[in-house]
């Protein structure tokens, strides 16, 4: 099945792995963080959702993930993602305060029954990764905010999974480090293939990971433009200081300009 | 082998239960083929309870009015035998505050739920007290010892002497049943049933028990008393003497109608006077069939009075 | 699953099916809400009139419901008045339970030294047996409600005082922080900072305190007494076993259980009232 | 204060008082920790000593401490196996307590049916009076361990239950979504998820029923009568009551406060253990 | 008072407000958050504190405003802000989870004993400077992510406070936002003349902003380069383009790569 798919993508054919379809979401009957959000995610996707601060994008992240059902429209789920080979960075780091890193990095495989000896391996190198290493018996109150993120970036990484969702995954992260953690999420996607859909308020780092920006505007939420970001992959410095690059940028602020000014 | 039955008692073991100890102690209820297990009541245990439910065979009635409130509510027991003709239920008070009963009734008195519900109802019908004046007795007589205007119950046998000892004086006693509290005490009480199906049974319990009482009170009674201080060891020597002889010296269990008709006796004018002063205290109906709740026909035959030293 | 073109109709019917059944279930859920414990409570009583039925055991040692409810309604003239004065001892001691136990934990989050002192003194009263004391209290506290309310505080305070403490100390330290920066007073820190934070852990004690107030005005009526007239329904319950009138007995004990269940439902609900708005326990998320 | 220049000597010196301030504060609570509750104990024993001195009370209403004291050692022969006894039923109570209150706390969170529909019977039992149901308990039950545990039960649990019920629903949300991303069971979710969120919530009802369930072991012993040989405290207390032998009361009841303080402060230790790293209530942060 | 303190500030002797002077601190007793941090903050400073992720940005924050003591070395309070003239926005947005949006905003006045109809005005304004007008009422379990953050910075701006203490305030903003409120921060400072201490990890905020940058290494926590922008305020979007600000960027990002470079 999965040698299929890839034959398919291949071929440019990827296989629509989630769809939103005129989705509506209003909160306590009037807030609505929602309005007839359609978008549609193939296979191998990497999908940035870019929008001012309360435009509805952790909203959609949530209605994505299933965590949450819509008002009105629909959500489909397709394929292997509907089994569940899932995983989300959330807003907050979302820790468990009880467990040191190392658990909790450990939880995904643990809620699959794998023992943390059997997995200690891919904990490891993924705390290398963020650069936790010499944190794995540390608690999460022992941590910076920038550190318990990363610990919920290492733990949404490490099992390796078919569809990950990300909401500002390295907002509280310096400039380096989030450079690195978007060259690794690159590499990483590279490698095994995944879909990503990758909730953001930085123009730049919007056009430089994903093949698609989702720019939103907010009150109703919705979908104002979408611009698919052609470079191919692997990206690295040298398209973050192409033409092309800047100029992707240009177009995804001045959508976000647009986006604010209709609120302002 | 002998059948086994088992007897509640009301109290943790004391002189008051001499006479069943006497028995089992020396042999009488197994000579009849009874092999008696005394169970001691206490604080908050409910024989009754474990009897109605078929667990005990016979257990300690406190006075005739519980047989009668049974009989009320269609409980189908039977008192077959009266340990004692005289409750030993006693007011007590500070010295010099009175002469009779009667004159207490301006006073505050320390009295159970269950005295109010059963004498002191009695006592406000026929001698005025009041029900304001009743205050909750919880067994602890301090505050009757730290305030000398108030009265307390008591059981004839305990309380005095120790308000005498811890209180450094000896409190007037009046027992109630001086003044007309015409019930019988410690009874002993059995299912309907017991009665019509296994006479012989109770026929020898009641027969044992009787003269367990005559030898416990008049000949050597050491056995009992160290089968009673081995069921309650808090139970001292001095208190043993000192109740038996407050029964002897107030003809608790032998004095009246056990005279001619043995210890034990129950008679039909005893308990139609009774049950006439409780209707007419209003604590029972009037239509109360009383007479199927107790049974003379395992009494007032005699036993044991050969047991007797004349004197 | 097949790719998307064939997919989507058939994830439609899907779609459609699931929000049917979640349309249905919120249906179900609001009648159930209700139905259920019912029902649940129907059964209940059903059981115990198959099980004293079937086992024929007499009503006096265990009366069946309706032989209990009919008793209920025949002696309503003495159980209700009855109950009234219990009910009036339960909620003056729920009071005194409340600010006794709330007040001694915010005196103890004050300073920490007095916490350590006199903490074991409050675990003492929790494991002083009441009937133990109550003479005493009664020698010394000539004012028999007085003494009643300090029975039944004595039996009821600690859930409150335990949790309030709990919950006192619970307040977020990034909150702290701030109200420190603020320059707040130690009482503002307390009003605005530390009593909400407290809120959900006090009112849990709350709950717990409802029914613990009840058996402590039992526990309190016993050792005091009503007695007579204007009496509660301990001595009720008391009087109706020394009477063997076991129906009333179970009749008396049932508008006990009422009224702790009742209690509790009120508890809970002013629990929902404070806290629906913010508090996890409490908030229905929407999803 | 002035420009920098001429400020910063001041402040230096400000800062060295505020350095051995601190650093003596720091001394000054690692003793006064232990020391202040032994003084203000003993400060209490001294005003009850007084107390009675001074208003002459007599040793049958309130015995002065110190002759409670001499009760203690003189009645240590009796007193003492009694406290053991006791002490049994109260472990067994509590174990019983955790157990059934945990248990359940869990049946309930598990299914919101099932909480609807038993949380009254919960509530109904917590209200029940122990003595009133006590002989039916004795009667069904014929082991007497079992009736006695029973009966603590019906003392001690509701606390437990209730507080972890509260614990098991303060679960962080965004946690439970988690958790629900990667298809915890049921189970999973319980062991790894709600159980831990609910330890500070349960361990505050531990600290509570370790009480209740000492009055628990109490009462039980009191309703069923363990009279005469192999009594636990209960009965001394009632007994020495009776025979108004207060001091040897007032000793027992000595016995059982310690007891209950015991408990208490092994249960805050085992808590202290169990939170110490990671629950605001319990952490100690660094400044 | 205040007026000879400005004029002691025009002519380039502000009175120093807060030092910290060699100041160690270390957690659990091995690890070392900070080492040998120094730093003089003068009347009307905007300083910038920039370093990767867990450098100890926040711990020295937190020691700064009195909320921590250090395990060496002092700190010394001078003039108005020993008063306790202060805000603070943390990292997280700390809010009262049981007050409503304007409640939260109105706590600063509400500790000073004012009612809320008194600086009614004040909390309508800054809350429609963060654009949260519209959410008076809401509790902040019902905001967004970014949503809670601005309520934070409403909250520490209200009061109009001599000395404000921000760790990354905008951090889980929009850059339109964010460029907004970085405007708003600085208008507001001119007006009010405050001191201002801000960590961030972006290198263009700190560089936009601040008179002074310093930049943090990692592991010990420690400075390890502290360089002026002497650009003149006003700074409107013309210095955001001009050479200058590059070159400075680029300065304070070969810091922050030196900084990342020494834990690497
Ligand atoms: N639980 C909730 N109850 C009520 N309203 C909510 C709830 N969650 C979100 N909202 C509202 O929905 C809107 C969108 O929120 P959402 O969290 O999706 O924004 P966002 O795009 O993620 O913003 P940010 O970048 O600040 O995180 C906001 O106006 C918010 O107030
Ligand atoms: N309470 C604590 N207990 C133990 N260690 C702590 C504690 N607080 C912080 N630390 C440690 O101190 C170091 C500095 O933390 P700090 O929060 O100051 O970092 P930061 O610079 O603010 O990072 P970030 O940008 O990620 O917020 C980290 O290594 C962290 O693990
Ligand atoms: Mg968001
Ligand atoms: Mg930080």
């Amino acid at each position: 099945m999965a040698v299929i798919r890839r034959a398919i993508q291949s071929l440019g054919q990827r296989p629509k792995v989630l769809e939103m379809a005129r989705v509506d979401k209003t909160f306590n009957g009037n807030v609505v963080a929602l309005q007839h959000m359609s978008l549609t995610v193939n296979e191998g996707d990497f999908i940035s959702l870019l929008g001012p601060s309360g435009c509805g994008k952790s909203t959609a992240l949530r209605l994505l993930a299933g965590l949450s059902h819509p008002t009105a429209g629909r959500i489909l789920w397709e394929g292997a993602e509907a089994t569940g080979d899932l995983s989300v960075v959330f807003q907050e780091p979302t820790l468990m305060p009880w467990a040191t890193v190392a658990q909790n990095v450990w939880l995904p495989f643990r809620l699959r029954g794998q023992s943390y000896n059997s997995v200690k391996d891919e904990v490891l190198e993924v705390l290398r990764l963020v650069g936790l290493e010499k944190f794995l018996n540390a608690y999460p109150r022992e941590l910076s905010g920038g550190m318990k993120m990363r610990v919920s970036i290492a733990r949404a990484l490490v099992t390796n999974p078919r569809l990950i969702l990300m909401d500002e995954p390295f907002a509280a992260l310096d400039e380096i480090t989030r450079h690195k953690l978007n060259k690794d999420l690159l590499d990483l996607k590279a490698k095994i293939g995944c879909t990503i859909i990758f909730v953001t308020h930085s123009v730049f780092e919007s056009v430089f990971l994903s093949d698609r920006v989702v720019v939103m505007a907010a009150r109703p939420g919705r979908v104002i433009q979408e611009f698919p970001i052609d470079a191919p992959y692997p990206r690295g410095e040298a398209f973050r200081t192409s033409a092309e690059y800047a100029a992707h940028c240009r177009a995804a602020s001045d959508a976000l300009y647009q986006a604010m000014g209709e609120v302002a | 082998a002998n059948t086994k039955v088992t007897f509640g008692t009301n109290w943790l073991a004391q002189a008051e239960h001499g006479g069943f100890y006497q028995a089992v102690a020396d042999g009488t209820y197994a000579a009849c083929g009874l092999d008696v297990t005394i169970i001691p009541g206490g604080p908050q245990v409910n024989n009754r309870a474990q009897m109605l439910a078929g667990k005990e065979d016979f257990i300690m009635a406190g006075n005739m009015l519980e047989e009668f409130n049974a009989a009320a509510e269609d409980v189908p027991v039977v008192a077959v035998a009266a340990a004692f003709q005289k409750e030993p239920q006693v007011i007590l008070t500070h010295p010099g505050k009175g002469k009779t009963l009667a004159d207490l009734k301006g006073m505050k008195l320390l009295i159970s739920d269950q005295g109010y519900a059963s004498f002191y109802q009695w006592m406000v019908k026929t001698m005025g007290f009041k029900d304001e004046n009743r205050e909750v007795y919880t067994f602890n007589p301090a505050p009757f010892i730290a305030n000398p205007d108030i009265g307390m119950q008591g059981y004839l046998s305990s309380e005095p002497l120790m308000v005498e000892k811890q209180g450094g004086f000896k409190p007037d006693v009046y027992l109630i049943a001086d003044y007309g509290w015409s019930t019988y005490s410690t009874l002993i009480e059995t299912m309907a049933g017991t009665v019509k199906d296994k006479p012989d049974v109770v026929k020898c319990f009641v027969d044992g028990s009787i003269k367990g009482w005559y030898n416990y009170l008049y000949h050597d009674n050491s056995a009992a008393n160290a089968l009673i201080k081995k069921d309650n060891p808090d139970m001292t020597d001095d208190q043993i003497t000192f109740a038996i002889d407050k029964m002897k010296a107030n003809g608790i269990v032998d004095s009246g109608d056990t005279l001619t008709m043995g210890i034990g006796a129950i008679t039909d004018a005893r308990v139609k006077d009774f049950f006439d002063k409780m209707v007419a205290a209003g604590v029972v109906k009037a239509d109360l069939d009383y007479k199927k709740t107790y049974s003379t026909a395992f009494v007032d035959q005699g036993v044991g009075l050969d047991l007797r030293p004349k004197n | 699953m097949t790719i998307a073109e064939t997919g989507a109709p058939a994830a439609e019917v899907a779609v459609d099916l699931e929000e049917q059944r979640r349309a249905r279930n919120q249906r179900v859920e609001k009648i159930g809400r209700w139905l259920l414990p019912v029902l649940v409570m129907a059964a209940a009583i059903l059981l115990w009139d198959r099980i004293v039925v079937w086992n024929a055991i007499p009503k006096y040692i265990l009366p069946g419901p309706f032989l209990v409810i009919q008793t209920l309604i025949q002696d309503a003239g003495i159980l209700f008045p009855a109950l009234l004065v219990t009910l009036e001892i339960t909620l003056m001691a729920l009071s005194v339970a409340v600010i006794g136990g709330a007040g001694l934990a915010i005196l103890f989050t004050q300073n920490r030294w007095v916490e350590m002192s006199f903490y074991p003194f409050a675990v003492i009263l929790q494991v002083t047996p009441v009937v133990s004391v109550a003479p005493l209290i009664f020698i010394y506290v000539s004012n028999r409600l007085v003494g009643l309310l300090l029975c039944a505080w004595l039996v009821a305070f600690f859930p409150v005082l335990s949790n309030t403490t709990l919950g006192l100390r619970s307040a977020d330290h990034n909150l702290r922080d701030m109200f420190s920066i603020y320059g707040a007073t130690r009482w503002q820190r307390l009003r605005y900072l530390q009593i909400p934070s407290a809120l959900p852990y006090f009112l849990g004690g709350l709950r717990i305190a409802g029914g613990l107030s009840l058996i402590g005005a039992v526990v309190a009526e016993y050792v005091a007494g009503t007695g007579g007239i204007g009496s509660g329904l301990a001595f009720r319950i008391l009087e109706a076993g020394y009477r063997l009138n076991i129906p009333r007995m179970f009749a008396a004990l049932l508008l006990i259980a009422f009224t702790g269940v009742a209690i509790f439902a009120v508890l809970s609900f002013i629990s929902h009232l404070l806290l629906h708005k913010w508090h996890e326990s409490a908030v229905k998320r929407e999803t």
